[in-house]
């Protein structure tokens, strides 16, 4: 048996599969204290089965499976809605500070004065960023924010005494986590009709928007990248209507000292930090979901608050709280990443962030409109979502397109997403890349859209240098191995 | 002219935004624009540009010193301070493996590995991260990871309804109060019951999903989840347990008992308390569930040259496929923490994690002990004879808070004071990064407190 | 023109060439005191041209050059005489420590009782390793720790009286920088031969060493990883010669607990704490090369030792000291890591180290010596010299097989050292590989030699798969190019 | 039987080490013998296994322990000392970019590079730390770095007396007392000479290899390298020149003066203090005189494939090429230093190095005009004129080791006692890490420990 020569063909078997009876990457401490009985071994279980290998082995596997992933720090990674940009190591390093990672959430507040503080400088620089001044820090991502957005208008509703609201109107555009969100929220969801400009479609909203309306969930700038023209229109049209308009932030990125969320009529906010923010999205989380409502709102906030006292700082529960949504204060660690960037970059900053990002989408965006199809023919905001139905008829799908550009180091645009774009490629290149790398990406772009008719095969197969090609997601899902098992 | 592409406002020139002057009045002439408010036009005009009360940006050196002092005001073990809490977040130590590959910006900054071959890394540390949270809990499915421990009990519970069809559930009394208010918080529009369970029950309503069951509980005692468990399913109820995955080390695990789901809070596995997140959800399931099962689930499967590789899966029951019919609105998740808990589990390994809830246990037990010695103090599973993990309530001879104040001014943060549960109740919690000498300094601080009583 | 798409295939353009005109990654504070009249103009210089990139541009830049190297962390290195295995990662966490980082060089010895307290008990730790208890942390790397110890040798000569003694005998074997020492001591160097079987010729030692005799320098075990059996009677005939010997510690890692260095007749020794105590290479150093001598001569002993007085620890000078090697105290913060090495094997773990160091190479030697002759046919100590002489013969170089191992992601051994083995590949797997580890390298060098007749082309143009494949290193040394510049 | 394959020794199973007993065992028995005592035969047997008085290992939870408390008996500004010492050594903020490249397990445990094709990584950053060196100093061409500041000068010396052909250096008085004591350490036994030059010079020996100048000089201040290299080159020597790095991103470089070799501490840029090491040395010159460098240099070339690849070159000067007749001994030297000065500069890049040394500049020249308002406090630069950078020297109204010690009292590490080289003299650094409100406490404690004289 021949083994295969290739620097890039790397080993991938599992831990389990590593593992010897008898070696050890740890040693713990012998015990201190004298020798206690042990309960009763019915209560006892044999070992438990994980990985016996050494401390050498535990960390080549993670570094050489690290090496295995597109990141920022390595690639250009232009993922619509995603918000891809630098993540500041001097974050990742205050956040792990002794002083705030080894400090227990149940703590005395004058024995975490430093932490509340921080906490509530956040809240006030996310309150004073989107002009709705009522934050709570505790939703763990922007989905867990949303629901949290969710909560607080019914709980208004029903303080009011408004039960019949039950439904959320939400645009076809939106983020699955909207109607998601609003059906464990209890709500129906019916959606709204975008216009052939991707806009709200006003008309339709008019006949949606009525008594039953607790809520219109509006992405802003649009999951296209677009602003609203009609903003003012639609929010006045839902609060007429008696609703609340809720805004999900997660594109937040684009309007950073531009223009304040209250202003445009809305109640209710997510932001993720993940995003907009800048800490790192670790391949799935951690986030952070701050919600940010009106002061008429705020004292449906879910726990905690943080709020400045006579002595201090406290932790506390608004008045008519819709509750706990999980353990302890929300991501704390990711709290302190995020209130580091705001500071970093302060007002001036954050202003050239929302202006930078905008004006690297449109760049892209007038770079790349000759070769391929807009979704919406107008200016963008910080992202513009290409069609590629023009590539499509030439026998190439947007999931090619994205796959080919794995080849070249840079990561696909968010594909297929929003469902109303057919063949949707979202690019959003954020303000920290350089005018050098959107070069690099659009002539990479209209060498794909020429190789289409010169070698289709290359796109086909693409890609053809990672550590896998194409994967057989079908029979993944079909028959599910979702673990290590001894029998194999 | 440079001045105007920004509107107005000085053009800043910034460590995290490489394009310069020039650069974007190119970009803007190449986008047909005179300016960047040439861009803004959908933007109401009289809202644009408001006046904003922020302060102005820090050098980075200035930021380590603002951060820093914030730091330092807080009590830590660094700072001196000895700690006695545990009650869902756990102080335990973090093998530098864990800090090292936490480390790796490829791990750190990526995204959600929706194109798999550029993602290969992630994902076969969340099919390792599965494989580790099935072996512990000996179930035979694990998600990659929910938010956190209370929240993963919320979404078992709803997935028991989905699964078992019925609008009750059952949480038993002895759990931490989290569990159930976050339950309330995610179930409390969808029309869903909750009812308390004694742990001593013999029956309970027929029309239960589920009976949620925290083991060791909220005390830090072990139920009898075997009985419970039986009990459920001969009522037709699932049974969902929330464990303390350390003491999985040591404990039987719930898969020995035919439980149903299984949720715990990650954190014990090498995460740092950091105030309370982020954390990570634990979830496993009977295999016959999968398809409710909430969450991110990572498969093996294989590329067009035979290759292994591993990829999402099940996604469609996933919010960005099902929408308003998903399992869980859940979309950003807690994937680098369960890196940090697989990484853990694979350094401490079959005989570390064995050692570690052997020394956990030897150590409570010697605190608990030795505070049961002391004149007025009790400890209510040794009067009882309940068993015990971790943790332990202690009946004191004055309110717990009266107690702690005065043990702070030693530099000892001391229990939580459940008093609202238990009378003059501590909840106190001793892991390996307790020595003797510390736990010795704590009994003898408590004695002398409650001595001037 | 068209870019190539490989993803494997990275931009290898320098910082000064991503450079452009006010970028920048990096913001200095503000100055907070009033403002100082400047020089007179004629001290000041124009800018210094230093690059201006983003600052994500600086961390990927160095991220994906990272991806580039093979190393511990990530592959099989079984370089012989370099010793390299695996480096804890506490070891550099706890060196990291702002209580061993921050600190001045120059403090009052009060203000770091911490930190020479743990240079005074690594003194005694390596003291009692070695049976030498004269110990000194100042030298930089092994070749300072052999220049240190001829400058200990000199002086006890000269302080005897003894100006005649300006030989350093060194074997054929020795490692480039026992002679280089000699020479910069002013040592005149005179080589001892090598037998047959890799032992030093000890007739020919007798012949040589004489009353000109200042030091043998002998590394132990020997450069071909062989114990000299004769030790004890070569040690004799030095010093019945009136010379010292002097160890070559660099292959420390198969004595530990074994033997000590005193027992078999070693006046001074040097040990390499980034080889036998795991200190990381870092690509070339930092490295720390403490040097050990016998009681008699701890008085030339280079400054600073760390002594223990009454009111606690303190750098001292020795009496007769050979003076100041270098700036400040050695290598502080390697010598902290190689501290906690100790600490955390102990006794029996240190044993354990060269046992199985010891076990692993003559395991490889054992499996591969029907394929690969050997530079001395007789069990090695923890590395084995192999001789591709035979693959030579059959077309293919020492130099081929090396590279060739690069495809399989194993670094190659050492070649061509020591110089009296013909087509040398010297390997050391060290304690830390398991022996899946070794059973793959053994497998691959086996199907290596295979290739030679099946497909040579394989191995004369390997590597295939890395960022570069050879390069012209005579052109390069022809016509250096040894910087960037403006005007290329 | 296990036992005896570690010859008497309980077989150890450490994290570090993976063979296992059965693993250990199966290995003697292909090598063919019946314990690892098989293999020892040539050690004689009296000595081997030796009785050894060390410790059992520790777990790294105990080891944390140890080491960190090692760490906390140090005075630093972490545990709030205030300190304005210098001398060689600097304390400067290091980036967050610094430490994060620092991390990168692929940098940290490779070796030098001597196989190019699987080293490009540290290749192309050598390179990089080369251009930075040249572009710093003005000079031609750079090596790799060398053990550190004080022998890349000794080394220097040594150069220009093989460039020269001649056997005494002249060094100037002002310099730092550790430059010449390690010249004189690295050339005590090959004939070398050593002179003392003063500043004012206006003649020298005509048989000088060359002057050795260090500027800004070990009291702070910018010697007159224009002058002093042309009384070199018109008396046959070459000029060395010893710089603060810092003090270049403000200060004329050596290149402008045509001076021969450059040397420099490069802790400065980027490294901490660590006291006292690891550091590395920088050493630059004239193109003429590559083939006489010490230390490792990297070039440019090409691939087979015609790509641009860096490899070591020029490696028929070193000693695993040329042995006695190399141009040094050094073998392992600083690469990862190296590459902390390379992200340090790619960081603060043009604009930041030039802010640097502004900043140091203010904040000493505030400090030193300060303290020399006090009462009884001199600082020698500002009577003489002098020009200095980072560091003056104070004249004390008395003996600075008692000004020190009340000093310490406060928290303050004060100056440099160097009353041996100057009467009552204090050298008294600061930097960008001094705020004003540091500065001015430690302005107030001079004025109120001279006033109690
Ligand atoms: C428009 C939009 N809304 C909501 C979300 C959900 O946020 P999270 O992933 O933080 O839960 C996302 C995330 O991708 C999004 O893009
Ligand atoms: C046998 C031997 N002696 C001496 C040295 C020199 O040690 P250093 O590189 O630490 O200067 C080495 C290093 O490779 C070596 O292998």
């Amino acid at each position: 048996m021949s083994i295969t020569a290739n620097a890039g063909d790397i080993d991938r078997r599992l831990l389990m599969d590593r593992s010897v009876a008898g070696r050890k990457a740890f040693t713990l401490p012998e015990s201190d204290v004298p020798s206690q009985d042990l309960p009763d071994s019915s209560f006892l279980r044999d070992d438990v089965v994980l990985p016996e290998v050494s401390q050498l082995e535990v960390i080549r596997y993670f570094s050489v499976l690290s090496q295995l992933n597109f990141s920022i720090d390595t690639n250009f990674y232009p993922l619509g809605s995603c918000t891809m940009k630098y993540n500041p190591k001097i974050n990742d390093e205050l956040s792990n500070l002794p002083g705030l990672a080894d400090i227990h959430p149940l703590q005395p507040d004058d024995t975490v004065q430093g932490a509340i503080r921080l906490l509530k400088n956040l809240q006030d620089d996310l309150g004073e960023i989107t002009g709705l001044p009522g934050v709570s820090l505790a939703p763990l991502a922007g989905a867990q924010g949303e629901y949290a957005g969710l909560l607080i208008a019914r709980a208004y509703h029903e303080a009011k005494n408004d039960s019949k609201r039950t439904v959320a109107i939400v645009p076809d555009s939106a983020h699955g986590t909207n109607p998601a969100s609003a059906a464990m929220a209890g709500l129906d969801v019916v959606t709204v009709r975008s216009d052939d400009q991707g806009n709200v479609d006003v008309d339709n909203l008019r006949e949606l928007a009525n008594e039953n309306t607790a809520v219109f969930m509006l992405t802003i700038p649009s999951t296209l990248g677009l602003f609203e023209p009609n903003i003012l229109e639609i929010t006045k049209i839902v609060h007429d209507a008696g609703g609340l308009v809720y805004a999900d932030g997660a594109n937040l990125n684009a309007l950073l000292g531009l223009v304040k969320l209250v202003d445009l009529g809305v109640d209710i906010c997510h932001s993720n930090l993940h995003k907009t923010f800048s800490t790192p999205h670790g391949g799935g989380g951690p986030g952070s979901g701050p919600v940010m409502v009106t002061d008429e709102l705020a004292k449906f906030l879910p726990k905690p608050v943080a709020i400045q006292t006579e002595d201090g700082y406290a932790l506390g529960t608004p008045e008519q709280s819709v509750g706990t949504i999980n353990g302890f204060h929300g991501s704390f660690s990711i709290a302190a990443r995020a209130f580091a960037y705001i500071k970093a970059l302060g007002l001036e900053g954050l202003q050239s962030v929302s202006e930078n990002a905008i004006i690297s989408a449109n760049y892209i965006q007038a770079k790349l409109r000759d070769k391929y199809n807009l979704a919406a023919d107008r200016y963008c905001m910080h992202e513009t979502v290409l069609s590629a139905t023009k590539q499509k008829k030439r026998g190439v799908a947007g999931l090619d397109i994205a796959k080919r550009l794995l080849d070249f180091g840079i990561h696909a645009p968010t594909m297929y997403f929003p469902l109303i774009v057919d063949e949707a490629l979202m690019v959003e290149p954020t303000e920290s890349e350089s005018k050098e790398t959107l070069d690099h990406f659009i002539a990479v772009m209209r060498q794909i859209d020429d190789e289409i008719d010169a070698s289709p095969e290359l796109i086909h197969e693409a890609p053809h240098d990672l550590p896998v090609t194409r994967l057989d997601e079908a029979t993944a899902a079909r028959k599910p191995v979702l673990r290590w098992t001894a029998d194999e | 002219m440079a001045s105007s592409t920004t509107s107005g406002n000085p053009s800043v020139n910034h460590p995290y935004i490489p394009s310069t002057d020039s650069e974007r009045e190119e970009m803007l002439g190449v986008i047909g624009v005179d300016s960047l408010d040439g861009l803004l036009g959908d933007i109401p005009a009289e809202h644009r540009h408001p006046a904003l009360n922020l302060d102005s940006g820090l050098s980075e050196q200035e930021l380590a010193t603002v951060i820093g002092s914030m730091a330092a005001e807080n009590a830590s073990a660094s700072s001196g301070y000895l700690s006695f809490l545990g009650a869902g977040s756990y102080s335990h130590y973090i093998p530098s493996t864990v800090r090292s590959i936490l480390q790796r910006g490829e791990f750190v900054t990526a995204y959600t590995p929706y194109q798999p071959e550029a993602a290969q890394g992630t994902l076969q540390v969340g099919f390792e991260f599965q494989t580790v949270i099935c072996q512990l809990t000996g179930m035979e499915v694990a998600n990659a990871g929910m938010y956190d421990g209370p929240t993963a009990f919320a979404e078992a519970c709803l997935m028991a309804a989905r699964v078992t069809k019925r609008t009750k559930v059952g949480v038993l009394s002895t759990a931490d109060g989290r569990l159930p208010d976050t339950l309330v918080a995610y179930s409390k529009h969808q029309g869903i019951d909750i009812v308390e369970v004694e742990p001593d029950a013999t029956d309970i309503p027929d029309d239960l999903a589920c009976i949620g069951i925290q083991s060791p509980n909220f005390f830090g005692e072990i139920e009898d989840v075997e009985r419970l468990t039986k009990l459920a399913h001969d009522n037709g109820a699932l049974s969902v347990v929330h464990v303390n995955p350390t003491a999985l080390g040591m404990f039987k695990a719930p898969g020995e008992f035919d439980v149903d789901i299984v949720t715990a809070e990650g954190q014990p596995l090498g995460v740092p308390m950091a105030f309370g997140g982020p954390y990570v959800g634990l979830f496993a399931c009977k295999k016959a569930h999968i398809r409710q099962m909430p969450g991110r689930i990572i498969g093996r499967t294989t590329d067009t040259q035979g290759r292994t590789g591993y990829a999402l899966t099940l996604q469609t029951r996933e919010q960005h496929i099902r929408r308003e019919r998903a399992t869980s609105n859940i979309c950003t998740s807690t994937q680098l923490i369960g890196l940090m808990v697989t990484v853990y589990a694979a350094t401490l390994g079959k005989q570390g994690i064995k050692d570690l809830a052997n020394l956990c246990y030897q150590k409570a037990h010697y605190a608990a002990s030795e505070i049961n010695k002391l004149d007025g103090y009790t400890v209510d599973a040794m009067a009882t004879g309940g068993t015990f993990f971790h943790e332990f309530v202690v009946s004191c001879p004055k309110s717990p808070s009266a107690i702690n104040a005065d043990l702070l001014d030693r530099k000892i943060i001391g229990g939580l004071d459940i008093s609202d549960r238990s009378e003059n109740g501590m909840l106190v919690c001793v892991t390996e990064t307790s020595s003797k000498a510390d736990i010795d300094k704590f009994v003898k601080a408590l004695s002398e407190i409650g001595a001037s009583s």
